[in-house]
């Protein structure tokens, strides 16, 4: 099969995130590297949608680019943080260590990654070839029917039943939903305890946010630098 | 690259690719953490380094069509928003306290 | 793009396109801007150049691109100029997802008048549209101006705080259509106000299957939150003239000024859009479905363009396309001078009430919205 | 009244002795009547109880063995030991003895410790050595046996070292304690041994068991060696003899009852007790019998010279145990026992003579200082007259027909032999030597009595049991009459009998012509050595004086008790000393403490060197957990 759009891209945009990923660890001017991070996620976005997780590219750039990036940029712009003189570490023996330790982590998650077979290391049933049909692709305008949603809670709520019973069920439905269909089914099948207590943790951490941002900073008096 | 499509399948994408890619990007982020004394580049670090996980997940979801990896991606990120939220809060904390960003300064918690 | 090379050259030119036409009516509204409030405030508003002023909007483009370039000295230099391509990017980008019209099926092929037909288009739009914070805070910090980064931090909190109620106000509306897909919408909305009632079929002659008349609150929220976020006239404290002088771009002259003014109309035209798609049935004509239109003109599509010698029912999906395509721009032109027209009539917010009507006033009702709808739906499926 | 109860009386009232004594009785109070009654009383209800006991065994239908059980003592795995008390013919001969000599000598001790501080101390120990000696004898096996053993052993050092204010008595007693404790040693692995061998200690089921005779060195020799080196150390044999004389500095009535009747010969019984198992040694019986008769000639040497009365009476004893250890190596049991039970009456009755001299003499023990003391004390004379007759063994006395009964034996018994016969002739004519020296030295020759000492006679409570001791040394030997005596007079030979169920002697094979010469030669010799001694020492004293400087050299070293003490002081003790004092400074300095030392400095030093890792550089700790989880990830993945 030879090269597809999907494939250039990949490679394409690939190369770009790596690149702008290291950009954001040594170019000295914090703003640019948050902005550089906000370019990585977007481009993590696009592989999402690549991979048919379309509600989660969707979130991804929302969340991560939109608010969390945001956040990064509007913070230090309060900082007003120019260059900094000397962002990474002087060079001594430490930082040897640190960049020989990151080879070394670099080298085994990469070749873990390249050697992952079909059965997955033993962890998982993975099919390093192309999954089953897709219906739908990034740039293939034309096809693209729109598949049959069925809408009434009774039919709906076998389908959960099945996915949770009878997991290998779970492929079928894989290719009949859309894919933010079939991520809510499980969502708000499987994991609804787990969504309800993600809710509390977001009330805490806001509470937290909110409690810290107002505290009048630190709360013994040291000088700086002391 | 066991797959039998012909010699230049090496090129077109599996979940190899993906792995490798995620790999590179945690990767990358490991070393903004180590490298790096501004605080707020540890935190970006550490939000590339659970992008770099997300980005493993969904691969995985759609190799093994199972959906466990999308959902999980949706729980890190909420993990992360909040992660970020705290920490920039903290950030703004402490630097309101010190005037200072670069860790270097932080070291009261002595051995 | 697709897998044939023709069909990359055909998306192409149908991408380039599009984009011709959203760039084209950017001035046309600026002429509407200055000609309309001018003609509500019983004033002449622009006339010199050209009949009515048209000419004006060449005037003005050829002003911007030959003002002289400067930049603060303070300025971050890459930022400063990445600053107005940030914030003109989401608004294109956000265009390509927005279906103008049938798709046209001539010689075999079929093109959809739409740049990109996702079946996430809705959130796709979100996603996009929340990069735009980008350009604004770059071009705020980037000026190192003190009032250009205040104007940009404003609109910056002003946008997120926003986009969370816009998106809100949607859910209700998704629930009803099921689908993220614009196109699904569309044709949701087709002939008459129509809807299941516990088994039983409900129909009203007299009103069209549209959004607005299922989610009239749904409808309100998004109309409001959709000024905010486009900064337009109640919410532009980012540009407020009278204090922070231009807001976040006021550092800027020349040609980066008027990208900075074609991103904002940009979003603008595509809000607008989405409003009509929603809400108004987009392309379709209110009471007729695309079906009834195309029979139409297959009866009578030869008088008008029989010359061309197509095939007749090549000829009839031209022709219904370009109704459609007319439908369409009708009802966003309508909407967009609704903006206009809201920007000369109601006075700007204090900073504290626009965060209030943000948080405490659209965010709330949303949710209620979506309560109401919840229940509504609920009982609508329980057959008796 | 059933066996049980009179068992537990008689074991039970000397303990009941001791705890009134030792707990209610006021400590310091002077009133030695109170508290030498309660004694004497106790003493004398567990003699009265040990007689029924007796009596019960002697009837014809009587049953062979009395035997109470009290509880089960210790069961573990094989190893079984109760707290059961067997009277059979040879501890119903002990207890007899025991608690007879016992009562005479509470109420002798009455008389005697009336001038001392804390009556009521001695009287709780004394009835405390009572109950054990009766644990010792009456125990059904060799645990309780052990149990006992101990017990005298403490009461031993307590009562010798009782004026424990005086540094040297306190000395005599450690040593006498340390000494025995040697010999228990031994006494313990000979116990383990058996039970390695038999995995069990009853008397009983050994008795059952039938031994192969071990002609070589086999374990069961070892066994029986270990135990008779316990018997050593308490019956004061050649090794382990030197406690004895030192203990003479306890008060006498406790070397009366202590070192002359009971304890001493509590190896002796332990011997009978296990003839069976030591018959199937010869190696260890010949061992004893050479001890036995080596011991007796050496210590009747020593006695000859020796000035104080007590330290004579004390090598009298050692030597007269030599001879049952004699008698019972060669064979004849039932001979060592009766010469054990006429030993206990004559000896007892000089110790106590001695001691109402002493009293007399008030506290006047050297015997060149006494003289003509016949007149003075008769009754103690008389006594102690009785006494000396029987222990030179003149016929018709009790120590006569012991002593004989054993020479005899010696002779005739295939494990004895000629050499070792004529040691025990030897041994009888020293000790008559020694003994009529004493005799003339304490009793007849003119006075040496210096003025200011008034001699006066002991009171009716401390001469009573001397009348009666002498009594029965007269009759005790009439119990045992050889057969080639009794048949003449048709007198059967009651111990021989009543023994013989229990105890197998070697068969002595011997015409009684041969039997009547050799007793005519002991007896001869025993006159005569005993006319020279009075002739030397009652007439001519100058003629003595004359024979030291000959033999000054000999003379000095036989004094000095051939300076034994030094020797042990010089080979084990000092080497010892020094030993530990090397193991001190060297092995425990040096080893143990170093590598204490180091093994702390080593984690000091490896505390402080991982402290270095916690510098509060974030980046660091960020380093350590990338660290780990490259480990993890390695691990896992290459599983």
């Amino acid at each position: 099969m030879e090269l597809t759009a999907a494939d250039i891209l990949f490679y394409l945009f690939g190369f770009v995130s790596v690149v702008s990923a290291l950009m954001v660890v040594f170019v000295s001017n914090p703003i640019y590297s948050a902005l550089l991070l906000a370019v990585v996620m977007s481009i993590l976005g696009i592989f999402f949608f690549n991979l048919e997780a379309h509600f989660i590219a969707a979130a991804q750039v929302v969340v991560y680019a939109g608010a969390v990036m945001v956040l990064f940029v509007m913070v230090m712009m309060l900082f007003d943080l120019k260059r900094e003189k000397e962002e990474v570490a002087r060079f001594s023996i430490l930082t040897v260590l640190k960049i020989i330790s990151v080879g070394v982590v670099c080298g085994v998650l990469v070749g873990a990654g390249a050697m992952i077979t079909g059965d997955g290391m033993g962890f998982i049933k993975v099919s390093t070839t192309e999954a089953p049909p897709p219906p739908s692709m990034l740039l293939k305008s034309d096809i693209n029917a729109p598949t049959k949603q069925t809408t009434n809670p009774e039919e709906l709520k076998d389908e959960v039943v099945e996915i949770t019973q009878n997991p290998q069920a779970g492929v079928e439905i894989f290719t009949k939903y859309t894919d933010t269909q079939k991520l809510s089914l499980k969502l708000f099948s499987k994991y609804i305890f787990i969504f309800e207590l993600l809710s509390v943790l977001l009330l805490v951490a806001i509470v937290g946010a909110v409690a810290l941002a107002r505290s009048k900073g630190g709360t013994h008096h040291v000088t700086r630098g002391s | 690259m066991q797959d039998q499509k012909g010699a230049h399948t090496m090129l077109h994408v599996g979940l190899n690719h993906y792995l490798v890619l995620s790999g590179v990007l945690f990767s990358i982020g490991v070393l903004g953490v180590l490298l790096r004394k501004n605080a707020l580049i540890i935190l970006m670090s550490i939000e590339l380094m659970l992008n770099a996980v997300n980005l493993s997940f969904v691969a995985f979801s759609k190799y093994a069509q199972n959906m466990d990896g999308q959902i999980m991606v949706f729980f890190v990120m909420t993990i992360a928003a909040a992660e970020a939220a705290v920490g920039l809060a903290i950030a703004v904390a402490v630097f309101k306290r010190f005037k200072e960003v670069n860790i270097a300064h932080f070291e009261n918690l002595k051995g | 793009m697709g897998t044939t090379w023709l069909e990359i050259i055909i998306n192409t030119v149908k991408i380039a396109a599009i984009f011709v036409i959203v760039v084209s009516t950017v001035p046309l509204l600026v002429w509407v801007e200055r000609r309309g409030p001018a003609f509500m405030q019983n004033r002449l508003g622009p006339n010199r150049v050209g009949p009515l002023g048209l000419l004006q909007l060449a005037a003005d483009a050829i002003k911007f691109i030959f003002k002289e370039e400067f930049i603060p000295t303070k300025a971050e230099k890459i930022l400063y100029f990445m600053a107005p391509g940030l914030t003109l990017l989401p608004a294109a980008l956000t265009f390509a997802a927005i279906p103008l019209s049938t798709p046209i099926n001539i010689l075999g092929y079929t093109f959809k008048l739409q740049i990109a037909d996702l079946n996430i288009g809705l959130i796709y739009i979100f996603a996009v549209a929340s990069l735009g914070v980008y350009g604004i805070l770059a071009a705020g910090w980037s000026s190192g101006n003190k009032y250009a980064m205040l104007g940009a931090l404003r609109a910056s909190s002003q946008m997120i705080s926003y986009e969370i109620a816009m998106g809100l106000s949607v859910v209700g509306v998704l629930m009803m259509y099921q689908t993220f897909s614009l196109n699904q919408m569309i044709t949701e909305q087709f002939g008459y106000f129509s809807f299941l009632w516990q088994g039983s079929a409900v129909e009203l002659k007299f009103l069209p299957n549209w959004g607005v008349f299922f989610q009239p609150l749904a409808f309100i929220l998004f109309l409001t939150a959709t000024f905010a976020e486009t900064n337009r006239l109640p919410f532009d404290l980012p540009e407020g003239e009278a204090e922070l002088v231009a807001g976040f771009h006021t550092e800027y002259g020349g040609f980066k000024f008027n990208m900075f003014f074609m991103g904002e109309y940009g979003h603008m035209i595509t809000s607008a859009a989405l409003i009509t798609t929603l809400f108004f049935g987009g392309y379709a004509l209110p009471f007729i479905s695309p079906e009834q239109v195309r029979e139409f003109w297959i009866q009578n599509g030869h008088t008008l363009l029989g010359f061309t010698g197509l095939s007749m029912p090549d000829i009839a999906s031209v022709l219904t396309t370009i109704t459609h395509l007319v439908v369409f721009l009708a009802k966003t032109g309508f909407w967009l001078f609704f903006f206009i027209w809201v920007r000369w009539t109601l006075p700007r917010f204090r900073y504290d009430q626009l965060m209030d009507l943000g948080w405490k006033t659209l965010l709330p009702w949303s949710l209620v919205n979506l309560a109401l709808t919840t229940a509504l739906m609920y009982f609508a499926r329980i057959v008796k | 009244m059933t066996d049980k109860f009179l068992i537990a009386t008689m074991l039970l009232s000397p303990l009941i002795g001791f705890l009134i004594n030792g707990l209610l009785v006021n400590y310091n109070n002077k009133s030695y009547l109170r508290s030498g009654i309660v004694a004497t009383v106790a003493a004398a209800i567990s003699f009265l109880a040990a007689a029924t006991l007796f009596l019960k065994l002697l009837g014809v239908s009587a049953p062979e063995v009395v035997k109470a059980h009290f509880f089960e003592w210790i069961n573990v795995g094989q190893f079984k030991a109760n707290a059961a008390f067997v009277v059979d013919h040879i501890s119903g001969i002990m207890i007899l003895i025991i608690t007879g000599v016992g009562t005479l000598i509470h109420l002798y001790s009455i008389g005697y410790m009336s001038h001392d501080e804390k009556p009521a101390k001695y009287f709780s120990y004394l009835n405390l050595f009572l109950f054990n000696m009766l644990i010792l004898v009456l125990g059904d096996n060799l645990l309780l046996l052990f149990v006992g053993w101990e017990g005298v052993g403490l009461c031993s050092y307590l009562l010798i070292g009782f004026w424990f204010t005086d540094s040297e008595k306190a000395k005599a007693g450690m040593k006498a304690f340390v000494v025995n404790r040697i010999g228990d040693a031994g006494f313990i692995l000979g116990l383990f041994l058996i039970f390695i061998l038999f995995k069990t200690v009853e008397f009983e089921e050994l008795a059952k068991l039938t031994y192969a005779p071990e002609l070589g060195w086999g374990l069961l020799t070892f066994a029986t060696m270990f135990l008779f080196i316990g018997a050593t150390g308490k019956s004061a044999q050649i090794p382990l003899y030197v406690w004895l004389p030192d203990a003479m500095a306890g008060p006498t009535p406790v070397s009366a009852l202590i070192h002359a009747a009971t304890m001493v010969t509590a190896g002796v019984y332990m011997i009978v007790r296990l003839n069976f198992m030591f018959m199937a040694t010869p190696n260890t019986m010949m061992l004893i019998a050479t001890i036995g008769a080596l011991t007796a000639v050496f210590a009747a040497s020593i006695g000859l010279f020796q000035n104080d009365i007590k330290k004579i009476l004390a090598y009298s004893t050692v030597s007269q145990l030599g001879y049952m250890f004699l008698g019972v190596g060669v064979g004849a049991f039932k001979a060592g026992m009766f010469h054990l039970m006429t030993h206990a009456f004559f000896k007892a009755l000089m110790f106590l003579g001695a001691g109402s001299v002493i009293h007399g003499m008030h506290e006047e023990q050297d015997v060149r200082k006494m003289g003509g003391l016949s007149k003075k004390m008769p009754i103690t004379y008389l006594t102690f007259l009785f006494g000396w007759l029987a222990i030179i063994g003149t016929p018709l006395f009790s120590g006569f027909f012991s002593k004989d009964e054993i020479l005899w034996k010696t002779f005739a018994s295939p494990m004895g032999s000629k050499f070792l016969w004529f040691l025990g002739v030897l041994g009888a004519a020293l000790t008559a030597f020694y003994m009529t020296r004493l005799m003339a030295l304490t009793f007849w020759g003119k006075s040496r009595v210096d003025k200011s000492v008034h001699v006066h006679e002991s009171p009716i409570v401390m001469t009573l049991p001397l009348v009666i001791l002498a009594v029965l040394s007269l009759i005790g030997g009439w119990v045992g009459i050889p057969e080639v005596i009794g048949h003449i007079f048709s007198i059967p030979n009651g111990w021989e009998h009543w023994l013989s169920k229990q105890v197998v002697d070697a068969a002595a094979h011997g015409s009684h012509l041969e039997e009547w010469l050799t007793m005519a030669t002991s007896v001869i010799l025993a006159g005569c050595s005993a006319y020279c001694a009075y002739f030397i020492y009652t007439k001519k004293a100058d003629a003595l004086e004359k024979l030291k400087n000959q033999y000054g050299k000999i003379y000095n070293i036989i004094s000095n008790k051939y300076y034994i003490d030094e020797l042990y002081q010089k080979t084990i003790v000092v080497p010892l000393v020094l030993l530990s004092k090397w193991f001190w400074s060297f092995v425990d300095v040096k080893i143990v403490d170093r590598t204490t030392y180091l093994l702390a400095d080593i984690v000091r030093g490896a505390g402080s060197s991982l402290r270095l890792m916690v510098n509060g550089n974030v980046q660091q700790y960020a380093l350590y957990i990338v660290a780990g989880m490259v480990a993890v990830l390695v691990v896992i993945l290459t599983r």
